[in-house]
């Protein structure tokens, strides 16, 4: 579903993506992980054209993301989204955050879209915090809020960039739990994040970035059984003690 | 209005000069004065004297609730009667400049120390430094070099206010070009000389600022 | 000291209504200038944060240009300049045909200028805002246009009242600079009314105390604005 | 102090040993600075004469005159605060002013009329119908002028302008067709233009504006001895004299022959002893 | 060393700490957890006095810390601490980092004080790298920066506020490396963190709080054994699973 053959990327003279080439079928989960500034949130943005690529082709469900003749909104629409830092719109209760899309993006009715953002709240367990404003949630509230945002728009794939790490250690599980149920789900997924049970739990294959470069793609037992470069095992053995 | 003469600008520069110098020894002044007593007031509303603080802090506040031309006007008609004796209209207008602008600055003063965080102080006084090292040895050095590109940024605010003392005739430079233009007739060429000599000024100076923005924020 | 306070001056026909007159076309210019350098303002503002190019440098160039340059010579610009400049008979009109010359001149100069000024502060707002609104906006399929209606502005707005009631206040202060072209507003009616009566220090003192009190009037205004407005937890930029 | 008796300001004068003289700088041809830097003029050649009194009541000979510069907003304070002892400038006397200062004779008589282009067929203001008519802002002539056009029920546009420079350079460039000030003020002005014969000052006085020098208020002893030299000059011929010196025509190219009216109001004021 | 004795304090109306008693004692490591917005950060700044405190005695090494009378000054430049976000001072190079409190508060001479600086930077293993600017070191570095400038003033304990949670996964380890290293020294400690694997390793004693209270206060064997609240066992199954 998910296709990048040969993505480079520069900012001015310096190079964030360097010839990346990965893909993620339907149905799939997929996680990236690497060290800060390794490229991953750049990756990730580039699947749905947040981030313009220089070089390479990206493919959406057959749709060309590089293509400049590609209607990126209408391929946005179809693929959620969510952030590190939540991103919810703050000047709009939970409800409306959910509802938003629906009515200006896909046109649909004000009461259709209430039906389906409150199922969608009770789904990530917020049913009771509908009318709240976002900064009255706690950080794992929002984040959950914002999986229901992007499931509103009926995506035919989620996208997650770092969904746990602005979170505190207490509220990264009832997050985690919602992502693994979207997965089991049979949702195709795309993730970067550190956290590696979750990655164990869920994830078909693990993509490892260092420098710009994707390192490893291994299907997940490979790659934590035995990760064939020393950057990943250096990493992995970090990640994993104490 | 007939074809352009820009010779008059060449012919009357000595005279233009001269108000020029008159705007620039006012910017300056102004500027030192109003950032001694902008320090002042900062410090006192910062260190929260008690009386002091709340005076400080309606003296801002009223400062900035008047238009400049009518403190220029106040203080044209105030001086004389406060010293008792006449003064030329550059010492009742650098008097006015002085306390309007001491109120803006005190402000960026004021935002310029409240920008060091919280935490810096923390760590300083966890060290075992008095309030008057932390502030001299942490939060000052931080504050100034952050507020830099501000100053400048109202210090270029600050040269353009000054065509206001033109409601009170001191010959400054766009007086100077104005008399030239009435006596001439030639506003077109004059008004925007005038123009063009401001812009450069402060085009240049928000360059500055806003490279000094750029480097100090790295 | 030889002076003769009168503190009954102020309240007396003609002069009160003198004050009375100035205010209202204080306020009048105010007003108006401020309709104009809101609307011009933000659209400045959305240029200079937009995705274009061409749209942020003329937004760059707009503001540069007009924040260079002192208000008061901008006014002279508009008042005696620009109509000269004009064709003939276009020239003419705003000489001689336009209705209230002095006010209009000076809505005009002020509202432009001002813009600019409306220009930094809503830029700022969306720059605080952050890439990741925008971004969250986008992802759900919002166009660039809707990005701005529904996420972007709304925030921005919200984030600066407070500077911008600053620069209301800015023009409404400024909008003294209209007696050197000969609008009588509250600064002139004041000279007018030291002239006429040589009670200069009363006329002064009620101007200042009208200016300030119009000045908090508009401030607790806002803070109740800012808190109707106010969604819980939100950064403020200080201007 | 002898001859000072109980007014303040010769008490003052006699302590300091000069006489302070508050004059303006452009108001010509009533007190302006001379080619030789030194404040001349109409009203500084009679504050002369009053200086030469001062020095007689006090017997004092070796009395100074100290000179300072005055303006419109400046004059007040500067008399209020006892900086300066005479105004010798241009100043308008009128019934509200009289509330902080006090007034010696007039000396000059204006009032408001119209000044435009020769060959634009304006004589008085009913001829200004449709057309537009320029006035210094927030002037006695504003209001004058107002009340003229609102009387003879005429559709004027007025157009108000900043001062006489602003509002000459809007007659020049055509904004306005005529502009209205004080006739002296007008006979100024088109002295200082390019062609002097391009413009005519025309119709009646449409205001009524005498020019006094101003002293210090509840000093009625300074004021009587300003009064008395003012009589004097007046009885005595000597005002004409000095009028016409600065006049008739003066040393700017000012040119306005004693009117009948100011003539009678030499002559009423010239009290007997 | 350090006793808490019933200490309560209050913002306007609102409780941050509830009658807290607890202490370290010479030589002891003693690690706070609880979740987010428990108190922690409070309390352990109370110590040194940063967060003056409305009831309830603190005594450090036998000074009372609410005392009018005690030099507040001279007590913290005996007891080290360390900050979530680092808070260097960035205006300075690591080495007069390291060096100011030295010359400034203790009265040491330039050299003297020059020569503890780089052997402290020696032992957290940043010798190369002390005339940069904390700008131009990853976070995990300026970490231990920030402990070894703790450390220059040769104190009689440390306090640590979460040291490692504004920290990349990668770097996490590098600190705490040095922390355990220190408790291994004998350094007295007292640290609020979340990672519990430190606290396995060296702690002697876990404090866990919950709204303002210390709800446990325990032998490390016993608190991971079986902690007798209902909200740390809560606590711990959320942070240890995944
Ligand atoms: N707008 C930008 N301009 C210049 N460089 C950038 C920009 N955005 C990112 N970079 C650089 O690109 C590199 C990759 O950034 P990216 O955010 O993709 O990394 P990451 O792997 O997501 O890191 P982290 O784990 O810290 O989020 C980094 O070195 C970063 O500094
Ligand atoms: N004869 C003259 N020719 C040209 N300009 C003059 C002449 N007399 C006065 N002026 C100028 O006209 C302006 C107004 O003068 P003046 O001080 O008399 O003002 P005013 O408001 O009319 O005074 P008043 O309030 O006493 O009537 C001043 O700038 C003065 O220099
Ligand atoms: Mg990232
Ligand atoms: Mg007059």
């Amino acid at each position: 579903m998910i296709h990048l053959k040969n993505v480079s990327k520069w900012y001015d003279s310096f190079q964030v993506l360097d010839n990346c080439s990965t893909s993620v079928s339907k149905g799939e989960v997929v996680v990236v992980c690497g060290p800060s500034g390794s490229g991953k949130s750049t990756l990730i943005k580039a699947v749905n054209g947040l981030e313009p690529v220089q070089k390479g082709e990206i493919t959406v469900d057959g749709m060309v993301v590089s293509d400049k003749k590609t209607n990126l909104n209408h391929l946005r629409a179809r693929i959620g989204m969510v952030f590190q830092n939540f991103e919810l719109f703050p000047h709009m209760s939970v409800l409306e955050n959910v509802k938003l899309g629906q009515i200006k993006v896909l046109g649909r009715a004000d009461d259709a879209s209430e039906v389906k953002a409150k199922a969608l709240l009770d789904r990530v367990g917020l049913a009771d915090h509908a009318n709240k404003f976002p900064s009255q949630l706690s950080g794992g509230q929002q984040q959950r809020v914002a999986i229901a945002r992007g499931l509103a728009m009926d995506p035919i794939a989620m996208l997650f960039d770092e969904p746990t790490s602005a979170l505190d250690p207490e509220m990264i599980n009832d997050v985690l739990d919602v992502m693994v149920e979207l997965a089991h789900d049979g949702m195709t997924m795309m993730v970067v994040t550190h956290e590696m049970g979750f990655a164990k739990k869920v994830a078909d294959r693990v993509v490892f970035m260092d420098e710009g470069k994707i390192v490893e793609d291994a299907k997940k037992d490979d790659f934590f059984g035995s990760p064939r470069s020393d950057r990943a095992q250096l990493f992995l053995s970090k990640i994993l003690s104490h | 209005m007939g074809d352009f003469d820009f010779a008059i600008i060449y012919n009357n520069i000595p005279f233009l000069f001269e108000g020029m110098k008159t705007t620039l020894l006012l910017t300056v002044a102004a500027v030192i004065g109003g950032i001694v007593i902008g320090t002042v007031l900062a410090i006192i509303r910062i260190a929260n004297v008690p009386i002091l603080a709340w005076i400080a802090a309606a003296y801002v506040n009223f400062f900035r609730s008047l238009p400049l031309i009518l403190v220029i006007f106040w203080l044209y008609f105030l001086v004389p009667l406060v010293l008792g004796r006449p003064v030329g209209a550059f010492s009742s207008v650098l008097i006015a400049f002085v306390l309007f602008e001491a109120a803006y600055y005190s402000e960026i003063i004021r935002a310029g120390i409240a920008s060091v965080s919280s935490g810096q102080v923390a760590a300083a006084r966890a060290i075992g430094m008095t309030y008057t090292q932390c502030m001299r040895f942490i939060v000052l050095p931080q504050a100034f070099k952050a507020m830099i590109p501000v100053l400048l940024t109202q210090a270029i605010i600050l040269f353009q206010d000054t065509s206001l003392v033109y409601v009170v005739g001191l010959k400054d430079f766009l007086v100077s070009a104005e008399l030239i233009a009435n006596r001439d007739q030639k506003l077109i060429e004059m008004f925007m000389f005038v123009a063009v000599v401001y812009f450069t000024i402060c085009f240049a100076g928000s360059l500055l600022s806003s490279h000094l923005q750029r480097k100090l924020s790295t | 000291m030889q002076y003769n306070w009168d503190w009954g001056i102020l309240f007396r026909d003609p002069y009160i209504w003198w004050l009375v007159d100035g205010l209202k076309w204080t306020l009048m210019i105010a007003m108006c200038a401020w309709v104009l350098a809101f609307v011009l303002g933000s659209a400045l503002g959305i240029m200079r944060t937009s995705i274009n190019p061409y749209l942020r440098l003329i937004g760059t160039t707009y503001v540069e240009i007009f924040r260079n340059i002192p208000l008061l010579v901008q006014l002279f610009l508009w008042y005696f300049v620009f109509p000269e400049l004009l064709p003939e008979e276009a020239g003419r009109w705003v000489k001689r045909e336009m209705p209230l010359p002095g006010f209009t001149t000076t809505v005009w100069a002020l509202g432009l200028y001002t813009a600019s000024r409306v220009c930094e502060q809503v830029r700022s707002g969306i720059d605080a805002i952050g890439i990741g609104q925008r971004n969250a906006g986008r992802a759900i399929g919002l166009s660039e246009a809707k990005v701005y209606i529904h996420v972007l502005l709304p925030n921005a707005y919200r984030i600066i009242i407070a500077p911008l009631t600053s620069e209301f206040l800015t023009i409404f202060k400024n909008s003294s600079l209209a007696l050197t072209i000969g609008v009588i507003e509250l600064t002139s009616m004041t000279r007018q009314i030291e002239e006429y009566t040589f009670q200069g220090f009363e006329a002064f003192t009620a101007a200042t105390i009208i200016y300030s009190l119009v000045t908090f009037t508009v401030m607790g205004f806002m803070l109740h604005l800012e808190k109707r407005l106010h969604v819980p937890g939100r950064i403020v930029v200080e201007k | 102090f002898a001859g000072a008796g109980d007014s303040p300001t010769l008490q003052k004068i006699a302590e300091r040993g000069y006489v302070s003289i508050g004059h303006r700088e452009t108001s010509v041809p009533f007190s302006y600075i001379g080619d030789a830097e030194e404040p001349i003029g109409y009203s500084i050649d009679l504050c002369h004469n009053i200086v030469d009194a001062i020095k007689a009541e006090l017997g004092n000979d070796n009395l100074t005159v100290k000179y300072v510069p005055v303006t419109g907003q400046t004059r007040i304070p500067l008399i209020a605060n006892g900086s300066i002892d005479l105004e010798c400038g241009s100043t308008t006397n009128n019934l509200t002013r009289q509330k902080q200062v006090s007034y010696l004779s007039t000396t000059f008589i204006t009032g408001t009329k119209i000044a435009s282009k020769v060959g634009s067929g304006i004589t008085e203001i009913e001829d200004l119908a449709g057309k537009v008519l320029g006035v210094s802002a927030g002037t006695t002539n504003e209001k004058a002028l107002k009340a003229a056009i609102a009387a003879n029920n005429l559709d004027v546009k007025v157009v108000t302008l900043k001062d006489h420079s602003q509002g000459w350079l809007a007659l020049d460039t055509d904004r306005i067709d005529a502009y209205g000030s004080d006739d002296v003020l007008l006979y100024g002005l088109i002295s200082k233009s390019a062609d002097t014969s391009a413009y005519q000052v025309t119709g009646r006085f449409l205001s009524f504006d005498p020019y006094a020098i101003m002293v210090p208020r509840n000093d009625s002893t300074f004021e009587r001895l300003g009064r008395i030299v003012m009589s004097d000059l007046m009885r005595s011929g000597e005002m004409e004299n000095i009028y016409n010196k600065w006049f008739s025509p003066g040393p700017t190219k000012i040119n306005m022959p004693l009117s009948n009216r100011l003539r009678g109001a030499f002559d009423t004021q010239a009290y007997p002893h």
